[in-house]
């Protein structure tokens, strides 16, 4: 194994613009603009990098970093390491988030108080989100993914709009249960094992019990527990559909750049979870359950279009809008095939991409018109053209036109349950249709209904305004023209959980 | 007459301590409540001093102990009313149920 | 045995002793009761004080000091316990017990010296 | 015999026995304080120029203090409505009762003593303390503002000297290694405490003379500020066990002192052919004697005076006491 | 004992208590001598002085093995030093607290004695830790004690002040006759108060009637010692004395106190009951047998702690219910009776003396300053001092348990802890995670106030030298061990799990 820092260097690259900006005096906006904006840069040099060299074919082992943190009995099992490594998956996450962090970087010039807290925290969020992708470990993956909380409870409760207390507080109740879960997990499976690292507890728990010693039974109902204790930490997340409340609220209340990155990145850490953890974990208690859990997607995928059409909100279509396509991402893990599951986590990155661009639009016309109620907003395309005609692209992505990475995501989760169970999917396909309803109605609403306002202070994009959006829809269209930018990566990762599975 | 059974002695001192702990919990007068208190002390000398004597293993050191519990007993009653004497001089009351200034 | 039955023997003494001390005044206040005269009146119960009914409890609030000699002599007392058996056992202790006891009684001054400093001792 | 009942088992009989030979002592008791009474008067008076009861009984006016409890024993009792009755009734008989019962271990000769008991001494100053609670409780239950006064400032008073009367005692106990009178006495055959404990002799004497409320120290029964005290509405043969109980601790602290400072029954030098009893005895009188000697010619103390005594000189000259003492035996023995 | 044997005990172990009783007798006569006008603050510099010497020769002690003095009645073992040291470094810090302790009104002519008091305290609570002894531990126990009553009460002129003091007396005064009553037992069935051969006599012990009187004395301990570190049945004066006492009082008995009760506990229940056997053949130490009744009261301390705080206005309340809680979780560790328990508490121990001192040492500046103790005084404090309120920020974060703090590195020792045994404590470990996210709502409640309300008054916060010092150490204390907790897991791994505890 090489000796490299560069998933380090990657995931507490924000950490320099932090202390950077620590320096910076608060009166001096327009350095700390920049400074915050320059922090995001470099992990996104980096994540290119390590993309561009595992396209090339480079081998991603060699970036593993391990080091002895601390241990409960010195020098003997119980220890935790430092531990980095990446996949093609988490590859393909982190370079997710450095793209959406500094466009959501761009996009924090809607902000319009205290820049200093903000950008300090908007950077401490990066740095939580890069290491959640980037751990091997269980305790530092946990550690990562509870530093995402505290930033997030303070960028919604200090920058959000009027509910922003209890949006806050409801994000980190909510939040807050879920990794106490998660926390319990991690720790039965390290008291048993003896280990927090994530290969090993797979090895582990991939033999059959008795062949590893470990430090106490792990029996099928443990198993089962655990698994459903993982379900529901990550499904409070992602978020499925009893346990949503609360993201809702966010989406509504929190600055429309760190929406972005809520629903871009944050939500999809559930998913990611529940690949890595549940289906990497308990593979054969996954298959048993997976019918449920497509059960599941389809309830969450209907439950969200139908709410989403009955919304006055803007933010909240787009909210529920997002309930509904986390149903796919779950639709696609319980088809348990290699399609369903590529289209899974087609879905967690094409939606991730989705939502931003839609946040990011809805925070622009926020801006100039300062509501974002679709029976006062109407006629945008008259005032805003560029604006309107950008949302309404965005839309289409949304929906699955051909073409867009929405479709390549949708149609392979679809596949993949089609052939499982196809009644199941049969009902979730009407859940397509519904999706086009809704986004269309408030869409077309927005864009050529009748204008409600007087629009005195509105005017079109900022030349800065483009560039989040063009990088957005330029990925978007490639992934949706041609997704072997993703699939080639993620073939590995796919490989190795249908090993698990059994074929 | 001297055949007085050692258990006659603990459950002496058992209901000593029973009354000591009920006059504490109930009663509204903190001058009673220390000396309440007072009693359940002086209920675990009683069983030191027993034990002691007729105990599994008599020896010394039960009374030892006694002497110690006794002095402890003193120094804490004495700060109890030290304390009860401040308290006076501040609210004119030395009932338990009135030192309700900090209850929300 | 014989050892035991005067330990007892001798706490019956004392227990005599108290029956005594209590029938005494028993018994004289019931021989009194008899040759005594019985002629009460209204005044003759009166407390006694300049003439005057008090008309309300006398328990007057009086002066903290008692309390806190009270308190002193709780202390000190309570101090001569481990004093006591020390004296006795003298000889087989030694002098290391001479430096203990020492120690201790210079901690007991101490406490007399600051509730003289802090004029506890002062009466009114 | 006596040894004979002693060893033999506890029952009814040795209780009657006992009884008996305790309400002997109690005659003899009475007997005196009947006398000690007359004796105080007759030494006043003598020590004032006067004469002092010399009508009833002769020309010694040996019958006063029977006339006086007669006396006392004929007049009307009563009891204020306002006092707190039982309390009022209990009083009395809480300060008479200990006072009694400390005789109990004192050793008049080597063969006359009731209790034998180990810790005699601890005894002695255990029992003698309830005494207070009797006088607190007379001055308390008797609802009236000098009785409480009188009541409270006793109390502070007894408390106060007892830390230096037992803190002079160790000194005492140190040399003879025991609690116990008879042993205590037993060490003095040849030389007696007073020299080798002058101080503590001193201390212990003048708490003592507090412990029994004798002028100087007499403050809880200032007549002239305080009526009389804690006793103040008591009256008839209530309050002649007050007065019985004070002699009766004059009894036993004039005993206690002659044997632990004294010799008790030793005899002084080469005069051992008189018995033990009546050296005993000429002891005792003497250290009476100097009790009623004190009470007439010294005047009564100042409050803050007395209090400020106890605590500030004799303490820590007690507590030096201990140590010396210590010291010496530690040196010279 | 001879001049001989006295003098050839090692009395060099017994120097950390040695230097603290001088320092505290040289203060209290300096006190009673130095005129009535002269400040006393130089008296705390003294304090501060001779509890840094004895952190010294405490260290220098470190390397000595387990020493029994005095026929065994004093002993300094692994134990002993781990725990010493917490309660030094403690009071140290408290002393700090207490110079720059400044209320409005009824502190000024008890300046000295507030020095002295809290050294007898500490030497009390250092002789129980290390006496092998019932005897000892009594007479430390109350030293501890009856100095804390008046520590409490100190205030003399200010009725919380008293009447926080008569309610702590009459509560300890009923604990401490349940403890001796559990020890009158103890000595009757051994006939001996040497915790060693305590120990010995009491593992032969089999008669059924004896056992079960056993475990009455073990239940009147226990209940007895409850109350020292407030936890149910015995938590009802915290709240009342907490809030009454002075400030540095109240920072003083939620940390030292309580982990002198703790170290007892240990001492006593391991020692005493750590062999007893039961009688029976399933689990044949009695121990086990009753470790259901500690985990309910664990578990009821938790839950009572933690929902009670929720209606808190008070600040001081606020954290005494938060100690509550926080000596519930404790409490857990000790429940499972695992591998880990001492470590876990230790190391619990250390992080919540920098957390919770840290709180105290802002509160007080806080309180003293408004003169007032309502939570809404901490309102807008980002605004006044941003440092101050961030530094305040951390220890609370810490106190909720979120990584990269020690209280979660502390919360995964104790969770290692009740997962490692088996059988598991799973529902002891659920409640408390679950009262964790209960406790979110009023840890940060208080961030709330400080981060997202508009300031009172816009004066600056600031710290006096003394403050801010203490404010710097919990600081590096609080993060250094969430982040390096390896430090304090290899001071500890040289005490081998306290392997020299039973003697």
């Amino acid at each position: 194994m090489n000796e490299s820092y560069l998933l380090s260097l990657l995931v507490f690259s924000p950490l320099l613009g932090i202390i950077l900006l620590a320096f910076v005096p608060k009166v001096q906006e327009q350095t700390i603009k920049i400074v915050g904006f320059l922090a995001t840069v470099p992990a996104l040099l980096l994540s290119l990098f390590l993309y561009f060299s595992y396209r090339a074919g480079a081998d991603l082992a060699q970036y593993t970093e391990k080091y002895n943190w601390f241990g409960f009995i010195k020098d003997g099992p119980f220890s935790v390491e430092y531990d980095l490594g990446i996949n093609g998956f988490s590859l393909v996450m982190i370079l997710l988030t450095a793209i959406l962090s500094t466009l959501a970087a761009i996009a924090s010039i809607h902000i319009k108080k205290e820049w200093k807290g903000y950008f300090m925290l908007f950077l401490l969020l990066e740095l939580g989100m890069l290491g959640v992708f980037a751990a091997e470990n269980l305790i530092l993956f946990f550690i990562f993914f509870e530093l995402t909380l505290i930033p997030m409870f303070f960028l919604i409760g200090k920058w959000g709009y009027f509910e922003k207390e209890k949006a806050a507080f409801s994000f980190l109740i909510y939040n807050g249960i879920g990794s106490a879960i998660l926390l319990i997990v991690i720790m039965i499976l390290f008291a048993k094992t003896g280990t927090t690292k994530i290969s090993a507890i797979t090895a582990i728990l991939a033999s059959p019990q008795g062949t590893v010693p470990t430090f106490g039974a792990i029996t099928t109902e443990l198993r089962y527990g655990l698994l459903i204790a993982l379900m529901v930490a990550f499904g409070i997340k992602l978020p499925i559909f009893p346990l949503h409340s609360w993201m809702l609220r966010v989406h509504v209340q929190a600055p429309p750049a760190i929406v972005m990155l809520h629903s871009g990145i944050l939500l999809k850490i559930g998913a990611f979870g529940l690949i890595r953890f549940g289906l990497g974990f308990f593979p054969e208690e996954f298959k048993s359950m997976a019918v449920l859990i497509a059960i599941l997607g389809v309830i969450n995928l209907l439950y969200g279009a139908f709410l989403a059409f009955i919304q006055d909100d803007f933010k909240m279509v787009l909210a529920y809008s997002s309930i509904s396509h986390m149903g796919i991402v779950l639709i696609g893990l319980g088809s348990l095939n290699e399609a369903g599951i590529q289209g899974a986590i087609f879905q967690v990155i094409s939606h991730g991409l989705i939502s931003a661009l839609m946040f990011f639009l809805i925070g622009v016309i926020y801006e100039r018109v300062g509501t974002s109620m679709i029976g006062r907003l109407g006629g945008l395309a008259k005032v805003m053209p560029i604006a309107a005609g950008f949302l309404l692209t965005a839309a289409m992505a949304s929906l699955g036109l051909p073409g867009m990475s929405g479709f390549v995501a949708e149609f392979m989760a679809f596949l993949g349950l089609f052939k499982e169970m196809p009644i199941i999917a049969a009902v979730g396909a009407i859940g397509i249709i519904m999706t086009a309803v809704y986004l269309l109605r408030a869409v077309l609403n927005v864009t050529y209904g009748k204008p409600n306002n007087t629009y005195e202070n509105a005017f079109d994009m900022r030349p800065i305004e483009f560039v989040p959006v063009f990088v957005l829809l330029g990925l978007i269209v490639l992934i949706g023209v041609y997704p072997n930018v993703l699939s080639q990566p993620l073939q590995l990762v796919l490989d190795t959980i249908m090993i698990g599975l059994g074929g | 007459m001297s055949s007085v059974p050692l258990s006659a002695y603990l459950i002496l001192a058992l209901i000593l301590f029973c009354i000591g702990l009920y006059g504490a919990l109930t009663k509204r007068n903190t001058v009673i409540v220390l000396i309440s208190i007072e009693l359940m002390l002086n209920a675990v000398n009683i069983n030191l001093v027993a034990f002691s004597k007729f105990g599994l293993m008599p020896n010394i050191t039960g009374q030892i102990f006694a002497l110690f519990a006794i002095t402890v007993a003193a120094a804490e009653a004495a700060v109890g009313l030290a304390i009860l004497i401040a308290l006076y001089r501040n609210r004119k009351t030395v009932n338990v149920d009135e030192m309700n200034s900090m209850k929300n | 045995m014989d050892l035991l039955n005067q330990y007892l023997n001798n706490y019956l003494i004392v227990i005599v002793f108290l029956c005594l001390g209590i029938l005494l005044p028993v018994v004289a206040l019931t021989a009194g009761r008899f040759l005594r005269p019985h002629a009460p009146s209204e005044a003759k119960y009166t407390t006694y004080e300049s003439g005057i009914e008090p008309f309300h409890d006398s328990r007057v609030q009086f002066n903290v000091r008692y309390y806190i000699f009270a308190l002193m002599f709780v202390i000190f007392d309570v101090e001569t316990v481990f004093l006591y058996p020390w004296a006795v056992a003298y000889e087989k202790l030694g002098i290391v017990a001479l430096i203990e006891m020492l120690i201790f009684v210079l901690m007991l001054l101490l406490g007399l010296v600051y509730a003289w400093k802090k004029k506890v001792l002062k009466w009114i | 015999m006596i040894e004979n009942l002693l060893n033999s088992p506890p029952s009814w009989l040795n209780f009657g026995i006992f009884f008996g030979l305790a309400t002997a002592l109690l005659m003899v008791v009475l007997g005196f304080v009947t006398y000690g009474i007359l004796a105080e008067r007759k030494v006043m008076g003598f020590m004032q120029g006067r004469i002092g009861p010399n009508q009833t009984g002769g020309s010694w006016g040996l019958l006063q203090t029977i006339a006086d409890v007669l006396k006392l024993l004929l007049k009307e009792d009563t009891i204020p409505k306002l006092a707190d009755r039982p309390l009022f009734i209990l009083a009395p008989i809480i300060a008479f009762a200990p006072a009694f019962m400390v005789l109990a271990t004192i050793p008049f000769t080597d063969k006359l003593q009731f209790a034998n008991i180990g810790v005699g001494l601890l005894y002695y100053i255990a029992v003698s303390g309830i005494t207070t609670v009797g006088i607190v409780t007379g001055g308390w239950a008797s609802n009236n503002k000098y009785a409480l006064m009188g009541g409270m400032r006793a109390a502070a008073q007894m408390i106060s000297y007892e830390i230096p009367l037992v803190m002079s005692v160790i000194g005492v106990i140190l040399f003879t290694g025991s609690l116990n009178l008879v042993d205590i006495v037993e060490a003095q055959e040849n030389v007696w405490y007073i020299f080798l404990q002058p101080v503590g002799f001193l201390v212990f004497f003048i708490a003592s003379i507090a412990e029994l409320n004798r002028t100087p120290f007499d403050l809880p029964e200032a007549e002239s500020e305080l009526v009389a005290g804690f006793h103040v509405e008591y009256s008839g043969f209530r309050w002649a066990f007050f007065m019985l109980a004070e002699y009766v601790y004059l009894f036993a602290m004039a005993a206690l002192t002659t044997v632990l400072f004294l010799g008790g029954w030793h005899p002084v030098m080469f005069l051992d052919f008189i018995p033990g009893a009546v050296w005993f005895a000429l002891k005792f009188s003497f250290v009476v004697f100097i009790l009623m000697w004190i009470r007439y010619t010294f005047p009564r103390m100042r409050a803050d005076q007395l209090m400020e005594f106890g605590w500030k000189v004799l303490l820590p000259v007690a507590l030096a006491n201990i140590f010396i003492s210590a010291l010496i035996k530690e040196l010279f023995f | 004992m001879d001049l001989k044997t006295f003098l050839s005990f090692e009395w060099s172990i017994m120097a950390p208590e040695f230097i603290i009783i001088g320092v505290a007798t040289l203060l209290s006569i300096i006190d009673l001598f130095m005129g009535k006008d002269k400040s006393r603050r130089p008296l705390g510099w003294i304090g501060v002085a001779g509890v840094v010497l004895a952190i010294i020769s405490l260290v220098g002690l470190l390397d000595k093995e387990a020493t029994s003095i005095l026929h065994d009645t004093f002993r300094l073992d692994g134990f002993g030093k781990a725990f010493k040291l917490i309660m030094l470094v403690g009071a140290g810090m408290v002393l700090l607290l207490a110079m720059n302790y400044e209320p409005k009104e009824g502190m000024k002519e008890y300046r000295g004695e507030f020095y002295y008091l809290l050294l007898t305290a500490l030497l009390g609570a250092m002789v129980m830790t290390s006496s092998g002894d019932l005897i000892t531990l009594f007479v430390g126990l109350e030293l501890l004690s009856i100095s804390s009553y008046i520590l409490a009460g100190l205030r003399k002129k200010n009725k919380l002040s008293n009447e926080s003091a008569m309610k702590y007396v009459i509560n300890g005064g009923i604990s401490t006759a349940f403890i001796l009553f559990g020890m009158s037992y103890v000595y009757g069935l051994t006939g001996s108060t040497n915790l060693t051969e305590i120990f010995t006599l009491l593992s032969n012990l089999q008669n059924e009637k004896l056992i079960y009187v056993l475990a009455i004395a073990f239940f009147m301990i226990f209940v007895g010692l409850s109350f020292k570190i407030a936890t149910a049945p015995f938590h009802m004066w915290a709240p009342d004395v907490y809030q009454g006492a002075p400030t540095p009082v109240t920072a003083f008995l939620s940390i030292v106190s309580k982990a002198a009760g703790f170290a007892i506990i240990l001492r006593v229940m391991i020692i005493v009951f750590g062999q007893v056997s039961s009688g029976n053949e399933e689990t044949p130490i009695l121990i086990f047998h009753l470790q259901d009744y500690i985990a309910f009261l664990a578990g009821a301390t938790m839950i009572i702690g933690n929902t009670i705080a929720l209606r808190q206005r008070n600040i001081k309340r606020l954290l005494a219910y938060s100690s509550i809680a926080q000596a519930g979780y404790i409490l857990v560790a000790f429940a499972s009776l695992s591998y880990f328990m001492m470590d876990a508490i230790w190391f619990y121990l250390v992080a919540y003396l920098f957390m919770n001192l840290g709180v105290f040492a802002i509160i007080q500046v806080i309180t003293d300053k408004s003169g007032s103790e309502d939570i809404s005084q901490f309102a807008g404090l980002y605004k006044r001092s941003p440092l101050v309120a961030v530094a305040m920020g951390i220890f609370i974060l810490s106190l909720a348990g979120i990584p990269g703090t020690a209280g979660f590195i502390g919360k995964l020792n104790i969770f290692l802890g009740a997962f490692v045994t088996s059988p598991a404590h799973y529902v002891l470990a659920s409640i408390m995670i679950a009262t964790t996210v209960v406790s979110y709502f009023y840890y940060f409640g208080i961030l709330t106030q400080m981060f997202f309300r508009p300031a009172i008054d816009d004066s600056k916060v600031k710290l006096p030298s003394g403050i801010l010092i203490v404010v710097v150490l919990c600081v590096i204390g609080t993060i250094g061990l969430g982040i390096f907790p390896g430090i304090a897991l290899d001071f500890l791994s040289q005490f081998d799990r306290f392997s020299d505890f039973i003697g």
